[in-house]
């Protein structure tokens, strides 16, 4: 097993080399310059020559390039233009807050939409099904930052329940995580239900039933673990694109992570930031992938004994 | 010998799925919410003028309440919302659909050549793939505006380029099923060449996927365009597009809701009937599901 | 409760299946018995309603869109339909188990084998726990001619051959009754059916369980089974022990069934097929089913719908050729 | 004996899986001769399919000569076997899956015509489809049908009218009835054996029925594990059976006729895998006869009289019982 | 009908989701959380920001919200007061003893924070790395070097005339560092920004990025009457303005230093709030390219101020928090004259001028512009200029984008704003200068020699006077050549709780925070 998990930890290198390739080629495309910007509208023009010189961007982008590639290569992200901190403690500093968001976030959708998913399969066509499928796609057809103003006004501002923003404590969490909860709530849901139709049609299910197991039992003890599977797959690729979107729910509830100092970095041109976050997420999305994979393995023992 | 001849009603797949359709209230209602749209983006010169009301100010009715003389109420500048609700349905749906094409055509071929040839070309395509996979859908839509500039176009084109993986894997998993069913064996058994191997054979029983795939992706199109104009990224002023006339009202949220709630609902609506009929496309087009 | 003479009893069954192509009436008035440790070997093309009529002894039928609209299903005295669905649980495999007829989709992949079976036992005796039931399972395995350490095993792990010894060993792990086998053996191999055709020959002495084993496969039949009923579109149309069957083959369709089967022994023969389609369960044709493939046919068959008339205390066949009175005749003996 | 049609020498064909070489074909020679059928019998796993579709290059060969009408095609260029298809043709086993279910009948049938160009106008192609379904017993209303509005029987048939439309010499028949109902079974085998005797055709019929072979082929040939362990004409295989599996697979087809319960020889365990075999016999684990040699060195086939070749080191010994 | 039920299901449950939240949009909220409020001298004051701080080290930003964190921590040689003058802080007392060198005074006793005295060497150790600095070294680009005469006297020379040198000191980059710390700390490798320390009425606490700051009071700052009146300061950065503004009606935060425009008015309605209103020294101005047809001609540029309806772009843009202005400062602003020609809104006279400059029948250009508040003044200046037959175009694009764009001179007009600090001559040189065309800040391209001779001699002549009368006739000549349409000045505007009192404020948003304390 140690040995797979270490391929593909070594497999993350090539992803990284392309991102970095991807993102920094795409970033040196845009005009505009990043010194200008840092020093504001009314830094006189030598102040604003002395930072391009400072920060190295009169250099040709390939010389940028391999120099941003030596340093990556002994781990390290380079000094953002903006704040002169070195990215990595700028990204540390932010990483737990959007962690934990993305965590209960996840947790929020995947405790609401797997059982929505089985009774809206097992009911099928029942008015549970539909409501519950309404319900749940209402949750990706929400934009997240309107979601997240409505329930700002609704329940910081009128009820008082929650604060409005920032992060501290328990409360400030709520509204941020049922905003960002919603949306990936629609497609666990329906990888959940379509995932259960197909199970539920196997010849297994019968031979479960011919044993006289109750029905209940068939769903949740036979049924659910087999159609977990795709599930999980889903969860994993949903949490990598949850620490996307966090980028706008962190901006609409000021929440301090790592996506509004993305957002803020990729107006600014503050290219070591813009690559320092997307090495990160690419970084936390391959061990989500991971850890997914090896979860495969411990609920699917076709696929485990593969790795033995 | 008597000859039954059992009359066998002519039923071609067209007319089998959409027979099954119709019996999902659901995907009606997703489909006639998609026609209204449609219309309304059609016939938006007729509806509302675009010089005389969808961008002429007049700053002394700003901010105004829903009445009946501007049914969703006026906007910051004066300019009646529902008009400009009817013309940003044209925006999104161009939007929505030709950033679905250029995902759809580029991510198609991708994933039909790695699903149909598979070894070594079909590795190197699914790694960049999970390059672009690596990297949020909407930070590369943000990286690519941010380099050619916030026009109409070029926000078609982030979005159409950060849903390129999404169907290239579809497709290459359902070619790759299709592949080793036994017609296809057939197809080069009576001396056909790849190419017409894979577009009269394969492809067309791949469009069961495509289809659901592309209808959902048209609603996360106009999400993400939306999204990107919230964060100042998406679509000119004075062009309306509900995400701009979303972003551009968040800062009147406590005295003029109307500013915000309609454009909201507009993309609420619109992405629901999307998904309720692509779910709806889903079960009709799945043989298996036949009740 | 006297020794009943038929594990299981059905009278006049009738399935249909709701489906948006029209009604399928997959069971038409079915009529069948089992005494105590024979074995009816049913047989029928697809469409016949053989399964149907069997996920009936169970109430398996998947409702919707299947409904049963009429009969009696009488187990050890007892109307299955009267039974509340708790205690149809506690029958089903207890009284009356199943095997399925493809081993391979048979197994719960994510659950070791021993533990499938250990399900079953602890479902039907309450007071045992997980450990004695996985002992009794390690048994069980044994007898089906797998070692019992394999228990721990998963499905996947199995050939197909070995994986219906499990699928057998887990039917009859609770002593039923009734055993049910729906073409149990029809994705194996020639050489591994016989060895599990074997095993379920040896297993039905040593218990003393009635058997309906669902085929289409005639020489199964010949070797396995007491007695038979020939199914057509949802009926009966031929019942009687083997030697009633293969020697004084009644009905037509019975006999095009032998005509169409190439015989090793005599290979110049021409085969002699049944003409025409398989019947559409939607649009069953007026009168007699077989009407529009028999060779014998009459324009009353086209109208009148057979009765089942008694040739002898064990064979009875649905034919108007042997009602008084319908002037239909076969012309003489049928199969040899 | 008429020139043969087709000659086999050495066929292999490996499959490389990640558990190691599957040898699914090793090393397997065969003649066939003009309007004969040759049925391969054999059961899951023994290589019959493979070495169908080897033979018409639907999987590329590993090594071995294939030679049709005196050419070795395994050597001829792929436009050239392009050429060469309308003279090869397969009939498959499921016809739920052998069939493009977006397309209809006339279409499916008239496939092979526009690809090869056959009738430069579409109404003289239309016509020969209708010809076509005439002979195979299609009704000519179910033209613009649909493949999931038929049974499978009538689906076989379009299989066959495919197969047919290119006019061909030799077919390969892979499990065509197996997927069928007995009534239809019989419909089926009747129509190939119409067509093989006024067309004169060449099939190869592999199928696992045992019957089925012995009432319609001229020859057999048992396969077991990729190799050929017996060959022999129909009523020779079936009167004297040398080799011990195919002793064991004869006495296991449940017969339909009373009182016909002969001593069954019951296989002792399981198919063995076939990635990377072990040198000798490939059945000497489960033979009851083996002995050591059957575990060192594998048989070749042995003539032992009149055309009857069995691949067993004690074939003399057995053919005297 | 059970289908039916369940669509109508379906619409029930949207529809009470919204209904939710949208009433609650409707009664602007009047109650909010009196709550009691710590009295005492050692409360701790929650202030919000809209922007986030970008470091702590005095010469590594020059932007406002870090200003507000290093001005409290460090204390500058001299500091400008509430009149706008400037007045000794560290220094005691200063002369020039001639053009180019001033002499020095250090008060008496004053210590850093650690106890550590501050002496000249901590001055020119503090000048000498500010001038390395890129971001604030342009500051004091004028000084040649410090010379250290005793612990509290030291003279600077400079290697050529300017009167900003004072006004350059008061700025946050002239902050003076303790020498020995700051050498220490990058000694271990560690960085100053991490964990400063000066000789300021507060001392550093703690800072998560994008989350708040905190900073205490330091008991032995120098100036007794100036020290800090509450226990300490908490600085938060919401960028999101109403989740902001709510921050404050929920009594999560005691200040805004920075409110949103349409929320002003919720406030001064709101009976526990206040709002206070001050002039600041922002300008927005819609600027055209001089150099580029058909803005080079003065009767377009001059139709342009005609056609534009100023109160428009106020209302549009802010709300209506702010005055029009045609002056080129804002009235705020240190340096601003009245001299400048009025344009009022006269669109037919715009059309004359048109038609006398030959473009009778209109013409086409594009504007660049960057942030939505100056997308909707241009929104407002598109409708104006339609009126008269102008068709102009917006193209909005990323700040960095549009520096560059408009630094090369690709634009035919863009909307821009700037900002006043103390010195006059950071406004005029920037924005007028011919050298500065583009890239500089003078976007507007205008190459004027009397104007570039009058912005130099500002700066090199000692005659207050003469130095007021050569900004009256910049003030008079651009105006004149109407290169820009100034349009209006934001008014500066800070929320707080009714009760909070001792906010001292500045027309540059250099407010000083040591003064807040809650009277009861």
């Amino acid at each position: 097993m140690y040995k797979y998990v270490l391929k593909r930890l070594l497999m993350l290198i090539p992803v990284i080399l392309g991102v970095s390739f991807l993102v920094f080629f795409i970033m040196s495309l845009a005009p505009g310059d990043p010194a200008r910007t840092i020093l504001g509208e009314t830094a006189p023009i030598e102040s604003v020559m002395a930072l391009r010189e400072e920060l190295g961007l009169n250099d040709p982008v390939i010389v940028r390039y391999v120099n941003y590639m030596a340093d990556l290569l002994h781990g390290d992200l380079g000094e953002s233009y903006k704040t002169g901190q070195p990215v990595i403690s700028e990204i540390l500093s932010r990483f737990p807050a959007t962690l934990t968001l993305a965590f209960w976030g996840m947790l929020f959708a995947v405790v609401l939409s797997i059982p929505i998913g089985i009774i809206s399969a097992t009911k099928q066509y029942s008015i549970m099904d539909r409501v519950s499928m309404v319900f749940a796609l209402l949750g990706v057809a929400t934009p997240n930052f309107w979601l997240g103003l409505m329930l700002i006004i609704g329940f910081s501002l009128n009820l008082k329940w929650f604060p409005s923003g920032g992060n501290d404590g328990w409360s400030s969490l709520v509204l941020p995580v049922i905003t960002l909860g919603t949306g990936c709530m629609a497609s666990i849901t329906r990888i959940t239900r379509s995932s259960m139709l197909e199970v539920i049609r196997q010849d297994y299910i019968r031979t479960a039933k011919a044993k006289g197991v109750n029905k209940k039992a068939v769903i949740y003890k036979h049924a659910l673990k087999n159609a977990l599977i795709p599930v999980v797959t889903v969860v994993g690729l949903q949490f990598g694109s949850l620490l996307g979107g966090a980028v706008l729910t962190e901006s609409v509830f000021s929440w301090p992570g790592v996506g509004t100092f993305l957002v803020n970095s990729i107006k600014a041109q503050d290219t070591p930031a813009v690559l320092g976050c997307v090495i990160v997420f690419c970084i936390c999305f391959s061990i989500v992938n991971l850890v997914v994979d090896i979860l495969y393995a411990y609920i699917d023992p076709r696929i485990k004994s593969k790795y033995k | 010998m008597a000859k039954t001849t059992t009359v066998q009603k002519k039923r071609s797949m067209a007319s089998e799925i959409w027979r099954r359709l119709r019996r999902d209230k659901l995907a009606m209602l997703g489909l006639a919410i998609l026609v209204i749209l449609a219309l309304m983006a059609i016939f938006a010169d007729v509806i509302a003028d675009y010089d005389t009301k969808v961008i002429t100010q007049n700053i002394s009715n700003r901010l105004q309440e829903p009445s009946l003389e501007h049914w969703c109420g006026t906007d910051e500048f004066g300019r009646d919302i529902f008009a400009r609700l009817v013309h940003g349905s044209r925006v999104s749906l161009v939007v929505g659909l030709v950033s679905v094409t250029i995902s759809l055509v580029l991510g198609g071929t991708l994933g039909s050549i790695a699903g149909y040839y598979g070894g070594k070309v079909d590795n190197v395509i699914m790694r960049i793939m999970d390059i672009f996979l690596a990297v949020p859908s909407i930070l590369l839509a943000m990286t690519i505006v941010a380099a050619l500039g916030t026009s109409l176009f070029n926000v078609m084109l982030a979005i159409g380029i950060s849903g390129i993986p999404g169907y290239a894997r579809i497709i290459r998993a359902s070619v790759m099923s299709i592949k080793d069913q036994e017609f296809v064996e057939a197809s080069r058994a009576i001396g056909a060449k790849s190419p017409t191997t894979i577009f009269r054979e394969i492809l067309p029983n791949c469009l069961a996927p495509i289809i659901v795939q592309a209808t959902l992706s048209v609603a996360s199109a106009i999400l993400s365009t939306a999204s990107l104009s919230f964060i100042g990224l998406g679509v000119q002023p004075p062009d309306p597009e509900w995400g701009a006339m979303l972003s551009g009202g968040r800062n009147y949220l406590r005295d003029a809701l109307h500013l915000t709630l309609f454009p909201g609902l507009a993309i609420v609506i619109t992405i629901l009937a999307l998904n309720l009929l692509g779910d709806g496309l889903r079960d009709a087009l799945d043989p298996r599901l036949k009740q | 409760m006297e020794d009943k003479k038929y594990t299981v009893d059905i009278k006049n069954l009738s399935v249909r299946y709701e489906t948006s192509d029209g009604i399928v009436e997959a069971v038409n008035g079915v009529d069948l018995k089992i005494e105590r440790g024979k074995t009816l070997g049913l047989v029928g093309e697809t469409g016949a309603g053989k399964t149907t009529t069997a996920l009936s002894i169970l109430r398996l039928i998947p409702n919707p869109p299947g409904k049963i609209t009429g009969g009696v299903i009488e187990l050890q005295g007892k109307n299955v339909f009267d039974y509340s669905e708790e205690e149809m649980e506690s029958i089903r495999g207890d009284q009356v188990s199943m095997i399925f007829q493809d081993p391979m989709t048979s197994l719960n992949p994510v659950m070791t084998v021993g533990d499938q079976i250990a399900e079953e036992i602890q479902l039907h005796n309450k007071k045992m726990d997980k450990k004695q039931a996985l002992e009794k399972a390690k048994e069980m395995l044994e007898m089906v001619g797998i070692p019992g350490n394999r228990a721990g095993e998963y499905p996947h792990q199995f050939s197909g051959g070995m994986k219906q010894r499990v699928v057998i060993a887990m039917a009859l792990v609770c002593n039923p009754d009734l055993l049910i086998a729906d073409e149990p053996t029809t994705a194996l191999d020639v050489t591994i059916q016989a060895q599990v055709l074997d095993l379920m020959q040896k297993l039905k002495e040593q218990y003393n369980t009635s058997m309906l084993m669902i085929t289409h496969d005639l020489g199964i039949v010949a070797e396995v089974c007491d007695e038979v009923s020939i199914m057509y579109a949802g009926r009966v149309v031929e019942h009687g022990t083997l030697e009633d069957i293969f020697e004084h083959t009644s009905h037509p369709y019975t006999e095009g069934l032998f005509n169409s089967l190439p015989d090793i022994e005599h290979r110049e023969e021409e085969l002699k097929p049944i003409p025409g389609l398989m019947p559409d369960p939607t649009n069953l044709p007026e009168g007699c089913p077989f009407h529009p493939r028999c060779s014998y046919c009459t324009e009353l068959c086209k109208t009148r719908r057979p009765v089942e008339t008694r040739l002898s205390d064990t064979h009875t066949v649905a034919c108007l050729a042997y009602e008084e009175g319908t002037g239909v005749s076969l012309g003489g003996k049928l199969h040899e | 004996m008429s020139e043969p049609i087709l000659e086999v020498k050495n066929l292999k064909k490996y499959f490389n899986t990640s558990g190691g070489v599957l040898h699914a074909v090793d090393d397997v020679s065969f003649t066939l001769e003009k309007g004969k059928i040759l049925g391969v019998v054999g059961e899951s796993g023994c290589g019959k399919s493979t070495t169908g579709r080897a033979i018409l290059r639907l999987h590329e060969p590993t090594s071995g000569e294939v030679i049709f009408e005196g050419r070795d095609i395994t050597k001829i260029s792929n436009a050239e076997m392009r050429k060469l298809r309308s003279d090869m043709q397969i009939i498959f086993q499921d016809p739920f899956a052998s069939l493009n279910p977006r397309k209809t009948v006339s279409e499916l049938i008239g496939e092979p015509l526009r690809l090869h160009k056959i009738y430069k106008s579409k109404a003289e192609r239309q016509e020969k489809v209708l010809e076509l379904m005439e002979v195979v017993g299609l009704a000519e209303r179910l033209m613009s049908s649909y493949p999931h509005e038929l049974d499978g029987g009538r689906r076989q048939r379009i299989g066959i009218a495919r197969a047919l439309a290119l006019k061909p010499k030799f077919i390969v028949c892979d499990e065509p009835v197996s997927a069928l109902d007995v009534s239809i079974q019989a419909q089926i085998l009747n129509l190939l054996k119409k067509l093989q005797r006024e067309m004169g055709l060449t099939y190869m019929f592999i199928t696992h029925d045992l019957s089925v072979v012995n009432y319609f082929s001229d020859d057999i040939m048992v396969m077991y594990l990729g190799k050929v362990v017996e060959y022999a004409s129909s009523e020779e295989l079936f009167r004297a059976p040398t080799h011990p599996y195919t002793k064991a697979l004869l006495s296991a087809i449940p017969v339909p006729r009373l009182g016909a319960k002969k001593e069954r020889i019951l296989l002792k365990g399981e198919i063995t895998s076939p990635i990377d075999p072990k040198p000798g016999c490939r059945f000497a684990p489960r033979c009851a006869y083996a002995k050591d040699i059957c575990f060192s060195q594998s048989p070749e086939l042995q003539d032992i009289g009149n055309g009857h070749k069995v691949a067993c080191h004690f074939c003399k010994e057995f053919a005297g019982q | 009908m059970k289908k039916t039920g369940k669509i109508v299901l379906a619409c029930l449950l949207a529809a009470a989701m919204l209904s939710a939240t949208a009433c609650g949009g409707r009664s602007s909220s009047t109650k909010s959380s009196s709550g009691t409020h710590d009295t005492s001298a050692d409360a701790i004051i929650k202030a919000g920001m809209s922007a986030d701080i970008s470091s702590l080290d005095p010469h590594d930003h020059n932007d406002v919200p870090s200003s507000y964190a290093t001005r409290h921590i460090y204390s500058n040689l001299v500091r400008v007061n509430e009149e706008n003058e400037v007045v000794g802080d560290l220094a005691e007392s200063w002369e020039y003893v001639d053009d180019t060198t001033v002499k020095f005074k250090l008060k008496e006793g004053v210590q850093f924070s650690d106890g550590t005295p501050l002496t000249s060497e901590d001055v020119k150790f503090s000048l000498e790395r500010q001038k390395e600095s890129a971001k604030v070294g342009h500051l004091v680009s004028m000084i040649d070097n410090v010379e250290v005469v005793d612990d509290l006297n030291f003279i600077i020379h400079m290697n050529q005339p300017s009167n900003t040198l004072l006004t350059s000191l008061a700025h946050s980059g002239g902050a003076i560092l303790c020498k020995s710390y700051t050498e220490k700390l990058e000694a271990e490798g560690k960085k100053i920004a991490d964990a400063p320390m000066g000789s300021g009425p507060y001392t550093f606490v703690s800072w998560q990025a994008g989350s708040q700051l905190e900073l205490k009071r330091n008991d032995n700052y120098f100036d007794k009457e100036r020290a800090a009146k509450n226990g300490g300061i908490i600085l938060k950065p919401i960028t999101e303005e109403t989740s902001r503004t709510i921050a404050l009606e929920n009594g999560e935060l005691d200040l805004l230093l920075n409110v949103g425009t349409n929320d002003a008015q919720k406030i001064r309605d709101n009976e526990n709030l206040a709002l206070d209103e001050y002039q600041s020294s922002q300008v927005e101005m819609f600027v055209m390219n001089t150099q580029k047809a058909p803005f080079d001609n003065p009767l377009v540029r001059q139709a342009m101020n005609y056609a534009i309806n100023k109160d428009d772009a106020l209302i549009v843009a802010v709300n209506g928090e702010g005055e029009v202005v045609d002056t080129y400062l804002a009235p705020g602003a240190i340096g601003v004259q009245d001299t400048a020609v009025k344009y009022e809104y006269n669109p037919e006279k715009a059309k004359e001028l048109l038609a006398e400059a030959g473009y009778a029948n209109g013409f086409t250009f594009t504007t660049f512009l960057s942030g939505d508040k100056r997308a909707r003044a241009a929104t407002a200046i598109q409708a104006n200029l339609q009126q008269i037959g102008v068709t102009m175009k917006i193209e909005q694009m990323e700040s960095s984008t549009f520096y560059e764009r408009t630094g090369n001179g690709e634009h035919d007009a863009c909307m821009a704003g700037w900002v006043a600090n103390a010195e006059p001559d950071n406004t005029y040189r920037p924005l007028f200068y011919s050298t500065n065309a583009g890239a500089g800040g003078n976007r507007a391209m205008y190459k004027n020699p009397e104007v570039d001779a009058l912005i130099d001699d500002a700066v090199t002549n000692r005659d207050a006077a003469q130095v007021e009368e050569d900004y009256k006739e910049i003030q008079r000549i651009v105006s004149e050549d109407a290169i820009w349409t100034p349009l209006y000045s934001e008014k500066g505007l800070i929320a707080r709780n009714k009760d909070l009192a001792g906010l001292e404020i500045s027309s540059f948003n250099m407010h000083v925070l040591t003064g807040l304390h809650y009277e009861q």
